[in-house]
């Protein structure tokens, strides 16, 4: 694989979040780099990776150069392989099809709790976020990859706002709340990949990416990082990855 | 709180039995239809963020001057600025609400919630599912597995939380919604109601059975014949039906499965002109496309003759090999 | 009208049964006789009726000559409104969008309760019937009318097995099991009319057949009957109603 | 009772983790197929009375002397004589139960239930179409309002009446049922498993999606391609289904909606050998029918080209004008 040298951290967010998938997973993926990541995937490495939309969609196939808007558009059904109701498709996830949910994240916790609702206090809040929509359900119901960018204010100790659980307060309190499948499993962002602590469910650094330092990481999240015993570093994007991804979204509208 | 949300049983059956439930043609105007809607109304709006969504009724109802209407929907896109920046609404029950993913926040929504004390119920996207399951099966609550341990729950006491009698495991029961009227777009119907739905359904099949009244606006009426060629192709059955009205291009600039994709530049437009005064730039959009226009047609005459064809040739292609 | 002198039990029993049904009521219907009567009613003075089968059939509009072997079979759906799946179909009764319930029965009681599940102790029958069906869903969420043969071991002063309930044990019992909607209307014999009192729920005659007379019902009944203050005649059966049945169903499948 | 019938989530779960639900083709013979069902198993049967059973899957389960199956069926006719008659089911969970409402009550079920000591378990058909829609939903249970104050209701202690925590109202929570495995036949899937079904559904789209593992027959396969040019018409997602077999006249004697209406002669012939002797009737009927084919083919022979094609003829009438 040749090494590619010039790319944009919406690019490289994507390329990495689209390698956390294996073929023949089936994956519920959220619009945006999600889904361009998934279907990155699907067209490199997993012909037999399984997509599902929120609005109802099974199976889906999405063409170059016609990413839909949101998950919720036609484009997302064009030759899928089925198309349901949209409280069916997160029914799937309640009874267990899905592997992986994948999504964005706008703040993200030390537990990998997600909120997309409010910033400040709720009640008083300084800004009314768009919600879950389907984030706190895939959330709640699988195993979760969360692909974002890397700001200090979005990386907090403790999100002002649950809206999806990642591992609620640490430890066993996940479970504990009624949520006894799923979890946080992987957050990619431009700087890092992450894991979380089999015991106390905190969030760690499991490797870092091309050229970036673990000060750069730490400088950058808002609580105190651990970092994975066999911490490596990232594989950069091929020339491969960078061109079907730049096929696949040649107006830049998630990959700028 | 409670009360108001949950309609008891016996109230629900009485609005049924006072239905006129039988065989009957109901096509009206889109002015006769949305008078229906009345004041301090729940109504329950069919489609999902850009998709079926039924503007032309949306639009009609604003020009009403309708007032204290309770609007849910599983996903809100700029319906919901409407609908708040309008003054119809001042209660959105929904689990996602902003203007697209393409634009960011939405600064109307913003504005009215942080500041002008309009409530954004938020709800998980399967919780809005399941309420109006129940709804529309007749039962009180459904039991679910998530919005458990989040504070999107911690919101919501009107769901409760139970240990289940067979199992001990924590659930989450989400009361009915039973909208007083739904409203809903459809690629066809027959004059009687009995409804097709291309491509993605979203939960409108649940909200026609959770209403109490149903209006469907559609691209096209059908024959009956038709419909009943394929009675497996019904979505949505006559019974449930209270209005019919044949609009074409009755999401427009929201997209109808088949037909047309969004209208993006008009969007963008309205986008930028909203975001960035919430106040004027929405009284300046109201006046000219939704105050101003003498009827649906002029409206679409400003969305302009060349973005509809382009959003139809985009629309159709869904079906090209 | 001209009446019609010549007609079976059966034939009898479709045509007062379809008399009760109104134009624009919604009914579901059983096989057998009800599919039959509705079926009559809707050609005969109910265009506006509309028929629902328990195999998942909205609007249903029955070939003559064509009778369908049971409701899930697919002559149900011929050039009907909607087909849909056999538990939403029922849920449509829960929601009350169904004015009457119309069934045949095995076993009936003066409370209305219907049973055909078995005859003699349940722990260890006799016989075992067939069992419910959708019986129990209809009977238990709407307004019911029966349409039965009339014999002494059929009409019981309380029935083995309650599987269809009527007013359960009259009074305010239906209610009081959580059924606070629906309920017996009426029962169609070829003797009688049956309707229930409002207070004690007991079955009480409304209508003797043409020639049948209070003695012959009662004789034919195992409990005591009260008759109605306003008891009359019913009309006959015309020849235009004959001639209308015998079209539907000229293989004499449910009226022989 | 109720701990061998309510699977515990997490098992439900580890069931689908461990399943292979990848877009794989997964076409095997009868034979394979019906190995995947073991002794003791809980199996859902598809259709209703005489339409799309999956008959030819019985036949062959029936074939290979599979026992102690607990079967389910929203309402069980000739299927379930044969499942009790030639042994391989003690356990039969239904509404109802006989040949069919032309031939009266069955003989067959009566001996077994009567004096062989075999369980047919008696639950409402909404209360069948509750238990199997809780279990595609992953919830240990469904409210529904009937069953209440009936013998039916008092002879199942796994079902529970509450008062409602919203409403107060009477209600009975009804206990998931999940099949080990589930025999489904349409009318066309492909070699995925991703199904369409024409005309009537009854439950099967609940059955494949509660139960742990699903075999479909079906008419015939059709590439993946067709299916994907109306993904709106997939009933059934590849990604349920652990087997697919293509089976034409899969519901012999049967009906298969659009394809073939019942045959009604054989059944005629059928319900009165065994009426007239359930014991040696049916194995006469097993032998000559069942045991003694070397194929399918040889079955549909022996019911008679003749038949199968008249009933053909019935059966694609559906679609006449």
């Amino acid at each position: 694989m040749t090494e590619a040298s010039n790319y944009t951290a919406s690019e490289i967010l994507a390329i990495l979040a689209s390698r956390q998938l294996k073929d023949g997973q089936v994956v519920f993926a959220g619009v945006g780099t999600p889904l361009l990541a998934a279907t990155l995937a699907q067209q490199l490495r997993c012909p037999g990776l399984t997509i599902l939309f929120e609005g109802g969609v099974v199976g889906a196939f999405v063409e170059a150069g016609k990413l839909p808007p949101s998950t919720n558009d036609q484009r997302c059904t064009k030759r899928a392989n089925m198309v349901l109701g949209s409280a069916d498709v997160l029914l799937l996830l309640q009874r267990g099809y899905v592997d992986i949910g994948f999504m964005g994240g706008a703040q993200i916790d030390q537990f990998g709790n997600l909120n997309s609702s409010f910033i400040g206090d709720p009640a008083a809040p300084k800004t009314r976020l768009p919600g879950t929509g389907g984030g706190n359900d895939i959330s709640s119901l699988t195993n979760m990859i969360v692909a974002m960018k890397h700001e200090k204010r979005r990386f907090v100790e403790k999100v002002d706002f649950i809206t999806s659980p990642g591992f609620i307060r640490g430890g066993n309190s996940r479970r504990e709340s009624g949520l006894p499948a799923g979890g946080m499993f992987r957050v990619i962002t431009e700087l890092a990949i992450f894991g979380f602590d089999e015991t106390t469910r905190r969030m760690r650094v499991l490797a870092l990416n091309p050229g970036v330092s673990r000060e750069e990481v730490q400088d950058n999240t808002g609580f105190k990082l651990e970092f994975d015993a066999n911490l490596h570093v990232t594989e950069p994007p091929t020339t491969r990855e960078l061109q079907i991804l730049r096929q696949l979204d040649p107006e830049r509208l998630f990959t700028a | 709180m409670l009360e108001a949300q949950l309609e008891p049983y016996s109230r629900l059956r009485e609005n049924l039995a006072a239905r006129d439930r039988s065989l009957r043609e109901k096509v009206m105007s889109l002015e006769e239809a949305a008078g229906l809607v009345q004041d301090g109304m729940k109504v329950g709006i069919g489609g999902s963020t850009m998709s079926r969504t039924p503007m032309a009724l949306i639009w009609e109802i604003i020009r009403q001057r309708r007032q204290n209407l309770s609007c849910s929907r599983c996903i809100v896109s700029t319906d919901g600025d409407l609908l708040f920046g309008s003054g119809v609404s001042d209660h959105i029950i929904t689990s996602w609400f902003a203007q697209g993913i393409l634009w960011g926040l939405s600064k109307v929504m913003r504005h009215h919630v942080e500041t002008q004390g309009k409530r954004y119920e938020e709800w998980s996207h399967m919780g809005v599912g399941m309420r109006l399951r129940a709804g529309g099966m007749g039962v009180p609550f459904l039991p679910m597995r998530a919005m458990l341990g989040s504070d999107v729950m911690r919101q919501r006491p009107e769901a409760k939380p139970i240990d289940c009698p067979f199992t001990g495991e924590r659930l989450l029961l989400v009361p009915a919604l039973n909208p007083d009227v739904a409203l809903i777009h459809v690629q066809r119907c027959d004059a009687y109601g009995n409804a097709q739905i291309d491509g993605l359904q979203f939960m409108d099949i649940d909200l026609a059975l959770a209403a109490n009244k149903v209006i469907l606006t559609t691209e096209r009426i059908v024959s009956n014949d038709q419909i009943r060629r394929h009675p497996d192709q019904t979505k949505i059955a006559f019974l449930c039906v209270d209005a019919v009205v044949e609009v074409p291009y009755g999401a427009a600039p929201h997209e109808c499965f088949g037909i047309y994709e969004p209208m993006l530049k008009h969007m963008d437009a309205y986008v930028k002109q909203v975001n960035a005064d919430p106040v004027k730039g929405m009284q300046e959009y109201l006046e000219k496309y939704f105050y101003g226009p003498k009827n649906w047609n002029e409206y679409l005459e400003l969305i302009g003759l060349e973005e509809l064809l382009e959003a139809s040739q985009r629309g159709r292609s869904i079906y090209n090999d």
